[in-house]
């Protein structure tokens, strides 16, 4: 068949454009946003998918055409070698860094939000991230990190405080690892030595959300998941009152089954 | 003069050996790389495997452990009488080191209860023996409500060890004119009884083996409390006589021996039943043991020196 | 004939695909070290096939009281039903470190430090019995529950309850099989010369010296780990949210009780409680392969004194002394062959206080009963009673001390000059 | 070892004296002593890091103590019970079985250096030393620390068929080996190399040789026989009769 190679590589741009029109209904879209400002985020996403879905599209269809028209079996002449054109040289360079330039102007204020300006308030907790498992330290009743009434959490299970600014220092302690909060689109990560932070604000009174680590770390890697429980102050406070009273508990809590 | 790639006859050949020895190459890392490192030693292998297993199954229970057979019909009755084998140790008087005045009798320190032997007949005292998981409860022996009087007299607990089910109450009473403040420890209770005055403390749970009952102001007082969620428990008495009524009947029942100075795990008190070759001891205490419906199986209990940890 | 050269590699590639289910292998560390008779290997092959099956179909004996669904959720290969309810739990989530047959040497044991847990000599460190006893299930649960913290195990809180359960009954699955495969191997090696049979299928003497004088204590032992719970009297614990200057007391005699001469902690976990007291020691597992490294060494010098003595024996002697020569070379050949697959055995390192991370648990009560009965399979002795109505050598309130002043070890300030450890004049031994 | 059976002095022949109460007629009794042929490898010297009085007391590596006319100290001589089966002991043995065992770690050392227990009998560990020790004793499962000066008390609940390691392991080269059985017939040899077993039922039983640097004593020749590849020997103890073995001479290259 003559124009098979052609119309096999139109299929690339359909199949591709189809992909991210179908994917929301096949729940392969986002995970729901419950952030203050994940909707700057998802944004600047969408933007940023349009401008480029719209020049793939351009250079498939550029491309199919040419694989249409000068298809090797009616094109028997030998190929004819142009030189290179100048002018083209300068318009497809200018042209994308017009538009980079552009982009890159466009999210800075986004990018700032979420990793430059650090809100000035007191750490809720301290994340570390070991291989395969992420452990938290609240500061405790003192409101100070790393005194003896820490509360220490290796289970996985981490609550935050809802409605209102959270701000969490991160650490890994042997290898690379990256905490990711999808539905909070905030992802940081986290090099051993070094001390990150993250902050954001959930817009949901309760909200229950899956933490993930998005730094390959070894074989554990897929299995390095956590919970993370968003819920008002009044029932984070009493959560971690009975966290820490199980961490002081001196007598046996449930009867042995 | 343009100049057209065609592949030469020679180059297309090479190209085919190369591209066959790459593929070869490739094929053969990836059979030998997933048959991993050739583990050593041998396999079960299935023919006498399936032998063995059909022999197995056929085997009786092990251990002490008997597997739960079917329950039996009917009900049946043991009692007996425990004697100690050989001399037994004089008791000691308790060192009562705080208000003589009333916690001895006529000027004397009470003598201790660890192990109380009653000379001649030589019945031992305060042996519990309780059934480990009845399998079925007859209504005698369902959790009963009427109220245990327990009173502590000349800092002595009266009864020294007591076997009640879940629901009864116990009338903490303290006859003697100073405080004492009585602490069942591991039910949190731990309360201090005036002089003359009574407390009584409800049995939520039951316990696998009886819970120690102490004062902390004459730490020398103890006795024992064996809270059961069914009826089948007794405790010697001073003839070292004990009795359970109306136990299932027609199944292997497992039941605990147990003493404050039983020397096996847990306290667990090893004797022998030298006229009752059918009954076997574990060396923690507990009697197996299958009784006909309506029969009463007597037992005389012979328990050696070194059963106890003196 | 280059489509024959793409279709052979797709094939090679893929040909990975279904490979045969694993096996249980026998522990070839204890079988070669106790130069175990190849027939009476296979015997114990089968008699643990026959008692527990195989990894894809494991068998809960009666007389073992585990639960057969458990166990057929937790083993075999991993797939998950219509319903969702997952199956291959081990294989799923354990089986990379803990290997096929329990035996902590899976594929990735190797890059760990600490090793994986090898189940099979039904060994646990971290759980509330006392020291020869073994966990109950709620101490395996709480070990799955919360990993444990400075190793690799991590945690698998987020496991439905029901997936934790099957996991801990397939690990006590894999520990009971392990010591019953132990006891086979010792009566194999003490007891069974090159000919003699050992077959249960046609012999009562063996299923009856299995299935009562071998499973018995093994059960028996798991069965009672409830009673052996060590449960700190109300008297001994101290009140909660008590005022500062009374936990500073109990610090400063911790203080006192680690650095005196009763407890003797500073012996191991030395002056500063950096853990640089005692680092040659090992513990239970890594002593088995230091034992077996060490053992194949002699092998070659016992060779050796044995060609010298050859040369100058003759006769009868000489031809005995050949034979011993031909049985050492053998032996040295299977253990040469095994110690590539060995990983090299690590010391046991005494724990750095400072650092405030406890594997057990950091609950007062956790760190009462590492203390009290001491870290079984670990030189970490106990320090309270060995059983139930045992002396201890600390009583329970000087326990509960040390755990205060442990708790407080990792807020000391580094700055603070550590003072010399008190000389044993300074502390008081009386009781 | 040259070839010929070199005769070495004939060891004290002590003249077996019968406890009165046993009847003499069914139980007999074995005697013998274990010397070493040639000299065996000087054990390494301990590396004592640990506690300024454990240095001072420079405790030597007593694996293997070589005494007069190269007796052998601390052979294991045993009656083996095959598993499963079952042996009558002599009521004479009842009284001492309440006895507790004990165990001294006295100048950083285990003494005794081979210690016997049965099945029943207390451990009684104790610690003369000014210094605490810990002592683990893998057979029960016990790892306690004990204070200078005091004791601590162990059942003695499992066995095994082979003597096992005791350690401390705040002072890793204190060791001592420990046999537990659940009958009596057990005997370590002394210093003069000499053992003894009273009141063994009469008839066959078989006897295991077991020594810490040498494991079984293999192939060592012995009144009537030699041991076999696991340091065995099946020997016949007559009624009311000593069995002397006299000399047992075990080559020197055994011992590593």
């Amino acid at each position: 068949m003559k124009h098979f190679w052609a119309l096999l590589f139109l299929l690339v741009p359909i199949f591709g454009v189809l992909t991210f029109v179908l994917a929301p209904y096949y729940n392969h879209s986002f995970p729901r946003d419950i952030s203050e400002n994940g909707r700057v985020i998802d944004q600047l996403f969408y933007f940023i998918l349009y401008l480029t879905g719209v020049l793939f599209v351009a250079t498939e269809g550029a491309l199919f055409y040419f694989m249409w028209k000068y298809n090797g079996r009616t094109n028997r002449e030998p190929v004819k070698y142009s030189h290179g054109s100048h002018t083209l040289e300068v318009v497809w360079t200018i042209l994308p860094a017009v538009t980079l330039l552009f982009i890159a102007i466009y999210q800075m204020n986004a990018w700032a939000d979420a990793k430059m300006r650090k809100p000035d308030i007191p750490v809720t907790a301290e994340i570390t991230g070991r291989q395969f498992n992420w452990d938290v330290r609240y500061p405790g009743p003192d409101g100070i990190l790393h005194t003896p009434d820490d509360i220490i959490l290796v289970d996985g299970e981490i609550h935050f405080p809802a409605g209102e600014e959270i701000l969490l220092s991160i650490k890994a302690a042997d290898v690379l690892h990256s905490f990711f909060l999808p539905n909070i689109r905030m992802k940081q990560d986290v090099v051993p030595g070094m001390q990150q932070y993250m902050w954001f604000k959930c817009r949901e009174s309760k909200a229950e959300v899956d933490i993930v680590c998005a730094e390959l770390c070894g074989w554990g890697h897929y299995k390095m998941s956590g919970r993370a429980t968003f819920e008002p102050r009044s029932e984070f406070n009493a959560w971690l009152a009975k966290k820490s009273a199980e961490q002081q508990a001196h007598r046996i809590t449930q009867a042995t089954p | 003069m343009e100049y057209r790639w065609r592949l030469t006859n020679k180059m297309k050949r090479l190209f085919g050996i190369s591209g066959f020895l790459w593929m070869l190459a490739v094929s053969l890392s990836g059979l030998s790389g997933c048959s991993g490192r050739a583990d050593m030693g041998p396999v079960a292998d299935a023919a006498n495997v399936k032998a063995i297993r059909d022999v197995l199954a056929t085997s009786k229970g092990a251990g002490s452990e008997q597997a739960a057979a079917a329950t039996g019909t009917g009900w049946a009755t043991i009692k007996g009488q425990f004697v100690f084998d050989g001399d037994p140790p004089t008791m000691p008087p308790y060192n009562v080191t705080k208000e003589a005045e009333i916690c001895t009798i006529n000027g004397q320190a009470p003598p201790q209860e660890m192990l109380v032997v009653t000379p001649g007949s030589k019945a031992i005292k305060n042996v519990v023996v309780f059934l480990r998981d009845a399998s079925r409860v007859n209504d005698s022996a369902k959790p009963k409500t009427d109220r245990v009087e327990f009173d502590q007299k000349h800092c002595l607990f009266l009864t020294h060890v007591v076997g009640l089910t879940v629901g009864q109450a116990l009338d903490i009473k303290n006859s003697d004119n100073t405080g004492h403040n009585t602490n069942i420890l591991g039910s949190g209770f731990n309360q201090l009884i005036p002089a003359g005055g009574a407390i009584p403390y409800k049995v939520q749970k039951d316990a696998q083996v009886p819970n120690k009952v102490t004062c902390s102001i004459h730490p020398w007082m103890t006795a024992y409390m064996l809270p059961r969620k069914d009826g089948y428990f007794a405790v010697s008495d001073a003839d070292g006589k004990f009795e359970i009524a109306n136990v299932p009947a027609g199944e292997p029942l497992e039941f605990q021996v147990w003493h404050e100075s039983g020397a096996a795990p847990g306290n667990g008190l090893v004797g022998t039943t030298p006229d009752a070759p059918d009954v076997k001891w574990s060396n923690r205490g507990r009697v197996a043991v299958t009784l006909k419906p309506d029969d009463v199986k007597e037992l005389k209990v012979v328990v050696p020196a070194k059963a106890f940890r003196l | 004939m280059r489509a024959l050269a793409l279709v052979t590699a797709t094939a090679a590639l893929v040909g990975c695909g279904k490979s045969d289910p694993p096996p249980f292998r026998l522990n070839m560390t204890n079988v070669v070290a106790k130069q175990i008779a190849p027939e009476h290997q296979q015997a114990i092959a089968n008699i643990l096939g026959a008692m527990f099956g195989t990894p894809d179909e494991p068998i809960a004996l009666k007389e073992t009281g585990l639960d057969q669904k458990k166990l057929d959720m937790a083993a075999g290969p991993v797939w998950s039903d219509k319903v969702g309810a997952k199956h291959g739990l081990y294989r799923r989530h354990c089986v990379h470190c803990h290997g096929i047959s329990g035996d902590g040497r899976g594929p990735t044991a190797a890059v760990l430090n600490p090793y994986p847990r090898d189940y099979r000599m039904g060994v646990f460190k971290f759980k509330s019995t006392y020291t020869a006893a073994e966990p109950t299930n709620l101490d395996l649960t709480k070990t799955l529950h919360e990993g444990i913290p400075g190793t690799a195990m991590p945690s698998f809180a987020l496991l439905p309850p029901d997936e934790v359960a099957a996991l801990v009954e397939y690990v006590k699955y894999l520990s009971i099989r392990g010591q019953m495969e132990r006891l086979l191997e010792d009566h194999a090696s003490v007891e069974l010369n090159a000919g003699d049979k050992f077959d249960p299928a046609n012999d009562p003497a063996v299923q009856k010296l299995v299935m009562q004088d071998m499973l018995g204590p093994i059960m028996e032992s798991w069965n009672g780990a409830k009673e052996q719970v060590i449960n700190p009297e109300d008297a001994s614990i101290p009140p909660d949210n008590r005022p500062a200057k009374e936990l500073e007391a109990s610090v400063k005699a911790g203080r006192e009780l680690f650095y005196g001469t009763r407890a003797n902690c500073v012996k191991c976990h030395g002056p500063t409680a950096l853990g640089d007291g005692q680092q040659d020691d090992y513990d239970v597992w890594n002593k088995a392969i230091n034992d077996f490294f060490k053992a194949t060494d002699d092998k070659i010098g016992q060779i050796a004194s044995l060609k010298t003595d050859l040369a100058k024996a003759q006769g009868d002697d000489a031809t005995q002394i050949r034979q011993q020569i031909v049985d050492a070379q053998k032996e040295f050949n299977e253990r040469h062959a095994l110690l590539s697959s060995l990983l090299l055995p690590r010391n046991a390192i005494p724990r750095n206080l400072r650092e405030g991370v406890f594997r057990g648990g950091r609950r007062p009560i956790d760190v009462f009963w590492r203390i009290s009965s001491g870290i079984p399979g670990t030189p970490m002795p106990a320090s309270g009673p060995a059983g139930e109505g045992a002396q201890g050598t600390l009583t329970q309130k000087e326990i509960w001390q040390i755990v205060d002043y442990v708790h407080s070890l990792p807020f000391e300030p580094a700055s603070l000059p550590q003072k010399r450890p008190i000389n044993a004049s300074e502390v008081s031994t009386g009781e | 070892m040259n070839n010929t059976f070199k005769a070495i002095a004939v060891g004290a022949i002590c003249v077996a004296t019968f406890a009165a109460t046993s009847n003499a007629a069914d139980w007999g009794s074995i005697k013998g002593r274990i010397v070493v042929d040639g000299t065996p490898a000087k054990p390494a010297p301990l590396v004592v890091t640990k506690d300024q009085f454990c240095i001072d007391k420079m405790p030597v590596n007593n694996s293997i103590v070589v005494g007069k006319d190269n007796a052998l100290e601390n052979v294991f001589v045993y009656l083996r019970v095959p598993a499963g089966q079952k042996i009558d002991i002599n009521p004479e043995y009842a009284s001492k079985e309440a006895e507790p065992v004990t165990l001294d770690n006295n100048g950083c050392e285990f003494h005794p250096h081979a210690v016997l227990a049965r099945i029943g009998q207390t451990l009684d560990i104790k610690n003369s030393d000014p210094v605490g020790h810990n002592t683990n004793v893998n057979v029960l499962s016990f790892n306690q620390v004990i204070p200078s000066n005091s004791d601590a008390k162990v059942k003695v609940s499992t066995g095994g068929a082979l003597p096992t390691e005791i350690a401390c392991n705040i002072h890793p080269f204190m060791k001592a080996w420990i046999l537990v059985q659940d009958h009596p017939y057990t005997a370590t040899t002394g210093e003069d190399g000499t053992f003894e077993i009273k009141d063994i039922p009469a008839g066959k039983h078989e006897f295991q040789f077991w020594h810490e640097a040498g494991g079984y004593l293999k192939n060592v020749k012995l009144k009537g026989g030699a041991t076999d590849k696991k340091g065995r020997a099946e020997l016949n103890i007559e009624a009311g009769k000593t069995l002397d073995l006299g000399d047992i001479k075990v080559p020197a290259s055994a011992l590593k």
